[in-house]
């Protein structure tokens, strides 16, 4: 999910100095016990939402985290803890996490009794809050930007069009079950269903919201907390439904606790819930951010430290205000299988081979910020499988390069008609590179071109604004060969999400996600107005994809991707891997209780606990 | 030889008017009247020699010049210049009319490009209009002729005295040889001694290149200087049009106080006791223009008519003498042209006491 | 016997320029009598205008160097202290100036700025002083003066402009009007208005009136007694008609010759070759020698002062009697040279 | 001048209208790339893809787009008045985060401008009375100091010291004067001050030259030759006309800053309309950026109405007859 990485990685700045904090830059976890009150005070230059907080629509892991953390319940969700854990689905609003029925087709669901929405709404949530949920997401009006998930549901398309009154895939026998029907077997349907849009909606309020992120200013809470302002909201009639004063885009989202917040539906393992009150608040300029937490005027931030506050504070030994998780995402360079010299699968060992995946790192801010990166899918999201982990097909003496193997490949290609390990073609000359303006990404670029530069490749590289760079290389027609600071990061703990990058079906004229066309076929170039160069077949995984997909969550699942990720990396060559991106977090001498969501990358805010003594 | 056409008139202005129109509208302007700057002027002048026009600032003087270069519009009437209808020239035409028609603005300095040399400024002419030949040398002859120094071409105006600056405007007038030029208060900004030298380098210009000249001038002994004929003008019209010998001893009333207004010969007569006729008030408004002749409200002479210096004779006030020779060929545009005898002097004085008598 | 109303003896203004001081007058002595009117002509740059200007302490921002005295009523005020200055300009002085468009406050009512004058020497109230400019300006020949004062300088004609000029300078009914070139910037027509006016109003309050002007013939017409300037000096004096018929400087013969007349036969004008010197290094000896036609060794030498010849005229030259006091014998001027 | 004001306001409602096809064809015919796209979010069917671009109005000819975006900016859409639609990449409504962070820059902006006429014209008039003098360099090189101090270092540098370390004043944030007068005064006055000393120096600099000119004048002469009391002459007759060409200036200095307030809003963290655009040009946010490049445009026409209007109440000159 690209605009996600994008958001958080806005916030980087980094400097030599962080490197230093490679000691460091494993913690998690707070262990000390929280107390219950004060508030959980949240800064950021802005909250990036990309639906105006809107849950049918929203798509970014500011919101996602508050959702799981204080507001939406799901089906079925996490723990919210940091690590593998923390990927593991645990039933919430269901009273177990099921399995499929009927061949894949059909999962069945039974809520739990007793767990009410939040003021204004009051009742008991049903079967069909989590049907008005559904209903939303079919409705193409309202955006529903990650809707495709959904698809195999039966009767959304339908519905979609307005042919059908009612989702047929989507029975509710009772008000406590709630069934879907499936077109395809889909086996990590359990997974979408923990996405915030599956929450219930109540359709008392939403029948209010026709546009795309209305009901954002009025999200009803089905969790422990509730936006300020929510008791006030009159819902006798859409023309009296006013937002709700704890919410406004430009300046502030206030949490309080949500008076119809029943625990015993809920884990603490799930939310301890110890705060009064979450204040996520606007603050423009970035320092006064970190100043403001340093000095106890703030607890945390959506966006990430500069390098320079996290080196003072090592520096002062307050590294225990300094958190990390990782952010499962992935940090990489994209080749154009279409575009010379990179249609030679040498020239793209090559280029793995050459390059220096340490300067990368400690471009970005050293090990704090993100390990390594050997493959695609990071380590977490196949539960740290010993089938992948340690996995380096390129290996090199402290990740610097391996200049010999690089050359080695080079002579196979076809661009070293001189055998001296030089691309010596004019095909890598001045390659067309597109590289993102932010500051880390800047940085990366010198190391870019000179481990380029090693093989004989030079570029023509245009920075661009993440956005403008993003747009470029999604457009197949721009026939973009090379692509530096790429990221993706996964929407759920299965490594479909990352798979979904390497399928035809996914290459498209604008917004194509699968950057280096793999599977492209000659019909679909001729279409697309690509040419393939003369002789090249461009390798597709379109078939082991296909066929993971359709293997049950578990071991043989993982197994299954982990061999695609090897071929991918050996047979397929599409990226040079080079992070493993963390999320880094400055915390408030003030917070007492700290952990990280790793279902949403982001503070777990369900298990964080401040000390309002220690705040000013 | 005689040719037809070196017998024509070098300029003739047929009924030349302008009116400025008064707008007003919040989107779209209607019009809601005009200032009628020149109305129905016509006269000749023939090659070589020279007229004045002569009035009040506001009289139109300075909108028909500028009309006559092509500087403005007319809203109706034709000018014609050796033979060729001007009015409505463009492009390429109006281009090669530039080159004939010169004009001489009376604020040298103002018209002059602050940050061009002399040279350069008299120089803008022949590059404009792609003279051939040494352009250098062409203006260095243009420099010694106005009385410049040619060394001196690398100077800006600021450098020059105000005599000079408008031998440097005489100078660009002159760079494309041309054969009318329109001299627009061409001495009135300059100090008195000044002013003879820049009207003796015109006067030797005229004699040396047959040019033809329109000078502009509020100030009647300019024009009697330099003027074969003199044009007076008052409220956009015509009222009298004779030889300059002719012009010291005027038929209409106007013609005649602008006479007794203007400096007597010094030295000479009976000494300093001069008589003036002292007009009363301003010139009328040009937007609504008094019925009859426009000159009517502060006429003398009409007052001696009525004999009451508070009434006009009712002809004067209804209707518009229009413009037309006497008997010695003047043009003349009045019902009561003066007479040897007439006290206008007198008159002028009678209508300055008020009626009634009640300002203090 | 009472002093003369005004009397400027040995006047000396000096500017401070990069160059050296600007000798814009230099030593410059003359004298109104009460009642009288003296004209003042001279070219721009012949001190005329600075001369009253530093009568009117008017100079003090270009900080000028001044010597000598100018007397008002035998009371120097180059020595006053500021505040008594202030109540001399007004109430004893009044003054207009050449362009009256711009000497007018574009941005207040003719009214408001007589009647400002009158609030700020007189204890009056704001309508008694309104009611007086409004008098004023009927008393200047303006009518519908009520209408007129409420209205902007822009609103009023040339010679409104400098009637209102007029009204204000003489408001306060001061015993000496001094008039810098009034009608330079006007119509002949309104010229003869102008004067008249200021005539006029000379026999009715009985005030001394100081006429400045570049033309010798504009001043004629109403002078009793005229000065002409030539770089910072008086270079004659004397009744206005002895010197308007028998001018006796070189320099004043130059300036009557050059004017184009309106009677005399259409011939050659003859200019006064050369341009004026100088001021911060004039030429040694007489001013208007390297202009003068009928120059000789002494007046490169000699710097002449004003000498007089008799019936109160005066001049400033060394040259001896030929042809002095008769154009017609005068001797033949040299050609026209080239002003550059 | 009636008649005037509503010539010149039927004027300025052509010129917006001008404005409008100026942007729209910046914003939605220029720029490549499918904005439905970016709002659409990953993997968009066709279908959805569709449905957004009706949302938006994007699948008409360009005429007709420029009809409907007219209608919906002159007439409102469901969002609110004026229509500017959604911000493409937060969702939320344009109109009403519009309204309140105007609110926002024109109490930055106006108390600014009050603050930098207030220090500008006396240091600017005693500077031109004064010329050369101690106070007149010492003014000019306070000044220049002011003018070259970058803008987000000088409201660094004044947190720093009043907020952080001295603690007098409230540091970054906005409080809403209904709220509580005394904070937002207390969070204001740091913006106020930033944003304008380099004003006040300009305008210190500008009202002594006009000044200096107006004393030079021959009207200031023929006041002295009246006789009024120097005070009069300054306060009257020169600071009068110094100030009216000040008029246009000021609008116009205002006008731009209602768009241009970028810094000092982000580095005191006022959620304004500078803080916006920045955001909107960073996030490719074309609904931002057009939505404070009208409202920027409409100011400049509205604000120089109103200097000409003033500009006609101060000086008769050009008032219509």
């Amino acid at each position: 999910m690209k605009s996600r990485l994008t958001a958080l990685g806005l916030g980087l700045c980094v400097g030599g100095a962080a490197v230093l904090l490679a000691a460091c830059g494993s913690s998690s976890s707070s262990t000390s016990s929280g107390t219950r009150g004060g508030t959980y005070r949240v800064e950021a230059t802005d909250f990036g939402f990309s639906n105006n907080f809107d849950p049918t629509g929203e798509y970014t892991t500011n919101a996602w985290g508050m959702y799981r953390g204080l507001l939406i319940r799901t089906l079925v969700g996490y723990k919210m803890t940091a690590g593998a854990a923390g990927n593991q689905l645990v039933p919430d609003l269901a009273t177990s996490v099921p399995t499929a029925t009927d061949g894949g087709l059909t999962w069945t669901f039974t809520l739990k009794s007793g767990v009410r929405y939040a003021p204004p709404v009051n009742r008991v949530i049903t079967s069909h809050d989590i049907v008005t949920a559904f209903e939303r997401i079919a409705k193409p009006a309202l955006a529903a930007q990650y809707g495709f998930y959904y698809t195999t549901i039966a009767g959304m398309d339908t519905y979609a069009s307005g042919k059908a009154k009612t989702i047929s895939g989507i029975t509710t026998p009772n008000n406590q079950t709630v069934v879907f029907h499936l077109t395809t077997p889909t086996p990590d349907f359990l997974y979408r269903l923990s996405l915030p849009a599956a929450g219930p909606i109540p359709q008392e309020v939403s029948k209010c919201f026709t546009t795309p992120g209305g009901y954002g200013r009025d999200v009803v809470s089905s969790g422990p907390y509730m936006i300020q302002g929510s008791d006030k909201v009159n819902i006798a009639s859409c023309s009296t439904i006013q937002p709700m004063a704890g919410f406004d885009p430009s300046s502030k989202l206030i949490m309080v606790r949500n008076p119809n917040y029943n625990p015993s539906t809920d884990s603490t393992s799930m939310r301890t819930a110890l705060p009064n009150e979450f204040a996520f608040t606007i603050n423009s300029n970035q320092a006064d951010i970190f100043n403001r937490i340093k000095a106890g005027q703030a607890d945390d931030s959506l966006n990430a430290p500069p390098a320079s506050a996290v080196a003072t504070l090592v520096a002062s030994n307050q590294k225990q205000l300094i958190k990390t998780g990782g952010a499962d995402a992935t940090k990489y360079i994209s080749m154009n299988l279409t575009q010379a010299p990179f249609d030679d699968i040498h020239v793209r060992k090559a280029v793995n081979l050459i390059m220096d995946k340490a300067g990368l790192q400690q471009a970005n801010g050293g090990p704090l910020f993100g390990l390594i990166a050997t493959h695609i899918v990071p380590d977490t999201m196949y539960n740290n499988d010993p089938a992948i982990t340690g996995y380096n097909p390129y290996p090199s003496a402290n990740n610097a390069g391996d200049l010999a193997a690089a050359q080695a490949q080079m002579r196979q290609s076809k661009y070293d008609p001189k055998q001296d390990g030089l691309c010596d073609t004019s095909a890598c000359k001045n390659v067309f590179t597109i590289a993102v303006n932010t500051s880390q990404d800047l940085n990366e670029i010198p190391v870019v071109q000179s481990a380029l530069a090693k093989l004989g490749i030079t570029l023509n590289i245009r920075q661009l604004t993440p956005s403008a760079a993003s747009g470029v290389v999604s457009t197949v027609s721009r026939n973009v060969p090379l692509a530096l600071s790429q990221g993706f990061a996964k929407d759920y703990a299965d490594p479909s999400t990352f798979m979904v990058l390497f399928e035809s079906s996914s290459i498209a004229p604008t917004g194509n996600v699968n950057a280096s066309l793999v599977g492209l076929t000659p019909a679909l170039a001729q279409q697309l107005g690509v040419t393939i160069p003369k002789g090249d077949v461009i390798p597709s995984v379109d078939a082991q994809a296909a066929a993971c997909g359709k293997i049950p969550t578990g071991n043989a699942r993982t197994t299954c991707y982990i061999n695609l990720d090897k071929y991918l990396m050996e047979n397929v060559v599409p990226w040079v891997p080079y992070l493993s991106l963390n999320q880094v977090h400055m915390i408030s001498p003030a917070v007492t209780t700290w952990d990280y969501d790793q279902s949403s990358d982001t503070t777990a805010y369900s298990h964080v606990a401040v000390n309002p003594a220690k705040q000013s | 030889m005689i040719d037809g056409t070196r017998t024509r008139p070098l300029l003739e202005v047929q009924s030349l008017t302008k009116r400025f129109p008064l707008t007003r509208g919040v989107i779209f302007a209607h019009s809601r009247g005009a200032v009628h700057a020149v109305e129905d002027v016509t006269f000749t002048v023939a090659r070589g020699r020279t007229l004045g026009i002569v009035g009040e600032s506001g009289s139109g003087k300075s909108t028909t010049a500028r009309m006559i270069a092509r500087l403005i519009d007319p809203t109706s009437g034709t000018i014609a210049v050796d033979g060729t209808d001007i009015t409505r020239l463009v492009g390429a035409d109006l281009r090669t009319l530039r080159q004939q028609v010169q004009m001489v603005f009376q604020d040298a300095y103002g018209s002059l490009n602050p940050r061009q040399t002399a040279g350069q400024i008299v120089g803008a002419p022949l590059r404009v209009h792609h003279v051939p030949g040494d352009r250098r040398a062409h203006v260095a002859g243009l420099l010694e002729r106005v009385g410049l120094n040619p060394e001196h071409a690398a100077r800006y105006p600021h450098e020059f005295s105000g005599g000079q600056r408008q031998r440097i405007g005489i100078a660009r007038a002159l760079a494309l040889s041309p054969t009318l030029m329109i001299l627009d208060e061409p001495v009135s900004a300059l100090d008195v001694s000044v002013q003879a030298h820049v009207l003796n380098l015109l006067t030797d210009l005229q004699d040396e290149h047959g040019i033809t000249y329109v000078v502009i001038s509020h100030d009647l002994g300019v024009i009697r200087h330099l003027a074969d004929r003199v044009a007076v003008i008052y409220l956009g019209r015509i009222v009298e049009l004779a030889d300059a010998a002719a012009i010291t001893a005027p038929r209409h009333p106007y013609t005649a106080a602008l006479v007794s207004a203007a400096p007597a010969q010094p030295g000479t007569g009976t000494g300093t006791t001069r008589q003036r006729i002292v007009l009363t008030g301003d010139a009328p408004s040009a937007i609504t223009l008094p019925t009859g002749c426009a000159f009517h409200a502060r006429c003398p002479k009409a007052r001696l008519i009525s004999g009451d210096p508070h009434r006009v004779p009712e002809r004067c006030r209804s209707e518009r003498p229009p413009l037309g020779p006497d008997a010695d060929g003047r043009q003349l545009a009045c019902w009561y042209p003066l007479e040897s005898g007439d006290d206008l002097i007198g008159a002028a004085q009678a209508m300055a006491i008020p009626v009634s008598g009640a300002q203090a | 016997m009472s002093p003369p109303l005004l009397e400027i003896d040995d006047l000396t203004v000096h500017f401070p320029s990069a160059a050296g001081p600007v000798r814009a007058v230099d030593g410059l002595s003359l004298s109104l009598e009460r009642g009288q009117t003296l004209g003042v002509v001279g070219e721009s740059g012949s001190g005329k205008t600075v001369t009253f200007l530093a009568a009117m302490r008017l100079l003090e921002r270009s900080r000028p160097e001044i010597h000598g005295r100018i007397l008002l009523d035998g009371v120097d005020v180059l020595t006053l202290p500021a505040r008594e200055m202030r109540e001399i300009r007004g109430p004893r002085i009044g003054m207009i100036f050449q362009d009256p468009l711009s000497a007018l406050h574009p941005l207040l009512r003719v009214g408001d700025q007589i009647a400002e004058t009158v609030r700020a020497h007189r204890d009056v109230g704001r309508r008694d002083a309104w009611a007086q400019s409004v008098a004023a300006l009927a008393q200047v020949g303006i009518p519908n003066a009520d209408e007129r004062a409420r209205q902007y300088p822009h609103q009023l004609s040339g010679g409104m402009r400098q009637r209102v000029m007029i009204a204000m300078a003489l408001i306060l009914e001061p015993d000496l009007l001094i008039a810098d070139a009034p009608t330079t910037a006007l119509d002949t027509t309104v010229e003869a208005q102008i004067l008249g006016i200021i005539d006029d109003l000379r026999t009715r309050l009985g005030i001394g009136v100081v006429l400045v002007s570049h033309s010798l013939a504009t001043v004629a017409d109403v002078a009793d007694t005229v000065a002409v300037m030539y770089a910072g000096r008086a270079v004659e004096r004397g009744p206005c008609q002895a010197v308007f018929a028998h001018p006796s400087h070189p320099y004043t013969w130059g300036l009557l010759d050059t004017v184009p007349a309106l009677g005399a036969e259409r011939s050659r004008l003859v200019p006064i070759p050369g341009s004026p010197p100088s001021l911060i290094d004039p030429p040694p000896g007489c001013r208007f020698a390297p202009r003068c036609a009928y120059r000789f060794d002494a007046c490169t030498r000699h710097l002449p002062e004003l000498v007089e010849r008799g019936g109160g005229h005066a001049d400033a030259c060394v040259l001896p009697v030929p042809g002095r006091g008769a154009r017609r014998n005068r001797l033949e001027p040299p050609g026209e040279e080239a002003a550059a | 001048m009636g008649r005037y004001i509503l010539r010149r306001l039927m004027w300025t409602v052509v010129v917006v209208i001008i404005v409008t096809l100026i942007t729209f064809v910046i914003f939605y015919v220029l720029p490549s790339g499918d904005p439905a796209l970016r709002f659409a979010g990953k993997e968009p069917t066709a279908q959805v893809l569709a449905q957004v671009r009706t949302d938006l109005g994007l699948n008409h000819s360009v005429a007709v787009e420029y009809l409907l975006y007219l209608k919906r900016l002159f007439l409102g859409d469901r969002y609110g008045w004026p229509g500017l639609g959604f911000s493409y990449s937060s969702g939320a409504a344009i109109a009403p985060q519009l309204w309140q962070r105007a609110q926002i820059t024109i109490q930055l902006v106006l108390g600014a401008a009050v603050l930098w006429m207030l220090i500008g014209i006396p240091v600017g008039v005693y500077s031109a009375l004064r010329p050369r003098s101690r106070f007149d360099r010492a003014s000019l090189f306070v000044g220049l100091v002011f003018i070259s101090t970058p803008v987000f270092w000088l409201g660094l540098l004044m947190l720093w010291l009043f907020s952080s370390t001295l603690g007098w004043l409230q540091g970054t944030g906005y409080v809403a004067f209904t709220t509580d007068p005394v904070q937002w005064a207390a969070h204001m006055l740091m913006p106020w001050i930033t944003l304008s000393l380099a004003f006040a120096a300009i305008y210190a600099r500008i009202v002594r030259s006009n000044m200096l000119d107006t004393l030079g004048e021959d009207y200031i002469r023929t006041a002295r030759a009246k006789g009024l009391p120097e005070r009069r002459i300054v306060t009257r007759h020169a600071l009068r006309a110094s100030l009216v060409p000040i008029v246009t200036l000021l609008a116009v200095d205002i006008a731009t800053l209602v768009g241009g307030t970028v810094i000092v809003e982000t580095v005191f963290n006022l959620q304004g309309l500078g803080s916006w655009v920045l955001y909107g040009a960073l996030n490719q946010d074309l609904p931002v950026t057009l939505a404070v490049t009208l409202v920027a445009t409409v100011a400049v026409c509205l604000l120089s109405l109103v200097a000409d209007i003033l500009y006609a109440y101060m000086d008769p000159r050009v008032r219509p007859e």
